[in-house]
């Protein structure tokens, strides 16, 4: 294994394709972070809303 | 002659009734009653085999489809559009002297051109029982029939199932309304 | 025998469990294996000859449009499941994996056409993989609307199964015609299945990426059947327990 | 069985917009098209095709859209099933009478329109038979596609249908371009003939299990 660009600025630009390579890059982790963000947030909500609906109930 | 073992159902986790079991026998009347939304209409699909329960299971003597029951719930199953004796025809219903003076008795027969759609709920009501009185089903099971008739008709309905029970045949109905005739009832609230 | 077996195994409720305790670990494990893969893909591989370092998306692209195909299969099979035995968790996590699936199949088509403008010239060609690609995400987002157009769970469950699985003998059929419409026309200027002879230094973090992406999708998938199972069970009380 | 399909047909004779108003609306389609071109171009034969194709496809749609819901929503579904025919026969009883009143018009004009738009030398038997095939497949996959989305719209129930009827589709292209270059063409016909021999008798169960899945 051995690394391949030289300087910061090869890495970004990559001749003339680093804009379409690093685009992709960040929709992926936009995606990724999206679809696990959603469902854990919708798993805590859910959680809190049994739980105050199951006290109200209890009481 | 119908004989209904452990019964339950429920929709999305929602318990509608729970361990019924009931029997129908021949020349009985049976009431279901129960608050909006109690299963009412639920229980009779499922004794029609339309819905299948989730459990318990239902003992018949003869299968349906055989012209042996007939079923009216809440639609009438008429077409709008079509005039009075087209949807007569719709319906397998030969127009002879017997059932012609049924239809009679209904009122009906004055409007036999006119259009389904210009009826008023009452009359489509009497047209969509019409089919149910002029069977010679063993069984009839009926979805708040008594819904939006005049008094006129609620008695000729009363005398028809009267008539009905008495020659041994049964009759399952779900209604508010209170009925003159001996009745069994089934109560779905808890 | 087999039947009570998965009926005491596969409960909702024991899945629930087993998949709280690893999800944390197993979505970590598998971020970090992918975010290892994409480095070593973009940064430590030598530049492609032809197209340069814009073959560098292939580590993102290739991965993605396995796992959207093999998405719809999962999904299948748990429909297959479903409508035999009328196990209520192949229903959940067949569900949960629709919008996953919808997401990673949005973006393979992405991917593809951002990797299309340097390589090809353009970002959208209808040839034969694309489109079937397109009409698998159309798909995905009919399956999503399905089931949520229905009130009632079980009715709703039911369709959901049956038009999985009307899609799923639906997917060869469409790839073979299209592959079939394809060639009168015009033959692809590149095809993705022949690349030109991948070298090894490339293929070990191709294999890499595909096999972490996919962990990472499936733990994504646990995480959303978690959800689904929350929302379903609601009113059972070992939900409430919690 | 034939009692049921003649009533079929007697309550769509008697509901004119029901099939009038799709043949109506295709026909002033067919107006449009060459308004939209100069007067002396003379059609393309693949152009032509592929727009009756997709018209006729559009305009079924249109036509099935609510073919199940009326039923559905007065209650008369109930009452089929509950008969003591087979449920699927009431379905193939429906898709038969469409397809005479809707499907055997469309494919008829289509055909009319093509001997108009472009000069035809060969392909004149074939391609009413290959718009009859096609039609009976559309109308059949329409049927299917509206029964699963009964009351929610004809959106649901196309989203569906669509990628099952790209092959039908990419079968009838193929099979004008081998005509149209003179080549054999008669293997494509039999696939559509088979397509639709599968789907006429296979289709009424499938829809006729959709519709009791409704009707719980």
């Amino acid at each position: 294994m051995k690394f391949y660009f030289e300087s910061i600025n090869e890495i970004f630009f990559m001749g003339g394709h680093g804009i379409y390579v690093w685009i992709v890059v960040i929709v992926l982790f936009t995606t990724l972070l999206l679809l696990i963000l959603n469902f854990a947030l919708r798993i805590n909500r859910l959680v809190k809303e049994i739980k105050t609906f199951s006290q109200i109930k209890d009481n | 002659m119908i004989k209904v073992n452990n019964l339950s159902f429920s929709v999305n986790n929602k318990k509608l009734f729970h361990n019924l079991s009931f029997a129908i026998s021949e020349g009985e009347l049976i009431r279901i009653s129960g608050s909006n939304g109690s299963g009412k209409t639920t229980l009779l699909k499922i004794m029609l085999g339309i819905t299948p329960p989730k459990k318990g299971f239902i003992e018949k003597e003869f299968s349906f489809g055989e012209k042996e029951f007939e079923f009216l719930g809440h639609k009438n199953g008429l077409k709008t559009y079509l005039s009075v004796k087209d949807n007569l025809y719709l319906m397998d219903l030969k127009l002879n002297d017997k059932n012609l003076k049924v239809l009679n008795d209904l009122s009906l027969l004055d409007l036999m051109s006119e259009t389904v759609g210009n009826l008023s709920y009452g009359q489509q009501k009497k047209l969509a029982l019409a089919r149910v009185i002029l069977s010679k089903a063993r069984l009839i099971l009926l979805d708040e029939p008594f819904v939006g008739l005049d008094d006129d008709s609620k008695k000729l309905l009363e005398k028809f199932l009267f008539n009905h029970i008495k020659t041994g045949k049964s009759a399952v109905i779900t209604s508010h309304i209170d009925i003159d005739l001996p009745y069994s009832e089934i109560c779905l609230d808890d | 025998m087999l039947k009570k077996f998965f009926h005491q195994f596969a409960s909702p409720k024991s899945y629930f469990r087993i998949a709280t305790k690893i999800q944390n670990p197993f979505l970590l494990i598998f971020v970090l294996l992918y975010v290892f893969a994409l480095a070593w893909g973009l940064l430590f591989t030598p530049e492609d000859y032809i197209q340069g370092n814009s073959y560098r998306i292939i580590f993102m692209h290739v991965p993605a449009s396995f796992v959207s195909q093999i998405l719809f299969l999962i999904m299948a099979f748990c429909s297959v499941i479903f409508l035999v035995w009328r196990l209520k968790l192949s229903i959940y996590v067949a569900k949960s994996i629709a919008p996953i699936g919808a997401a990673v199949t949005f973006f393979a088509l992405f991917s593809g056409s951002i990797w299309g403008i340097p390589t090809w010239g353009t970002w959208w060609q209808w040839d034969a993989r694309i489109t079937s690609t397109l009409i698998l995400l159309i798909m995905y987002l009919g399956l999503i609307s399905l089931h949520s157009s229905f009130n009632n769970y079980e009715k709703a469950d039911r369709f959901f199964a049956i038009i999985v699985l009307a899609g799923v003998i639906n997917i060869p059929i469409i790839k073979k015609s299209v592959d079939w419409w394809s060639t009168l026309h015009q033959s692809a200027s590149i095809t993705l299945t022949d690349a030109p002879s991948i070298d090894p230094l490339m293929l070990a973090p191709l294999f890499l990426s595909i096999f972490s992406f996919f962990g990472l999708i499936m733990g994504i998938v646990i995480l959303s059947s978690r959800y689904e199972i929350l929302l379903r069970e609601q009113s059972k009380s070992w939900v409430k327990s919690l | 069985m034939i009692r049921l399909f003649f009533k079929e047909l007697f309550k769509m004779v008697r509901q004119l917009r029901s099939w009038l108003g799709p043949l109506s609306v295709f026909v002033l389609i067919l107006v449009a098209f060459p308004l939209t071109q100069d007067i002396d171009t003379k059609f393309s034969h693949q152009t032509t095709f592929s727009f009756l194709w997709i018209i006729s496809l559009l305009v079924i749609m249109l036509s099935t859209e609510k073919v199940f819901l009326e039923d559905f929503d007065d209650g008369s579904m109930e009452q089929h099933l509950l008969k003591s025919y087979n449920f699927s026969d009431y379905v193939s009883a429906k898709v038969t009478s469409s397809f005479l009143l809707i499907g055997i018009p469309l494919s008829c004009m289509s055909w009319l329109f093509l001997q108009s738009a472009v000069a035809m030398t060969n392909l004149n038997l074939v391609s009413l038979l290959s718009f009859l095939l096609s039609n009976f497949i559309f109308i059949n996959f329409c049927f299917f596609g509206n029964a699963v989305s009964l009351k929610r719209g004809s959106l649901l129930g196309l989203l569906i249908i669509t990628p099952l009827l790209f092959p039908v589709l990419i079968i009838l292209g193929k099979m004008l371009s081998a005509a149209l270059l003179g080549l054999d063409y008669s293997n494509f016909l039999l696939l559509l003939l088979g397509c639709s021999l599968i789907s006429g008798p296979l289709m009424p169960f499938v829809i006729s299990y959709i519709l009791k899945i409704h009707l719980e």
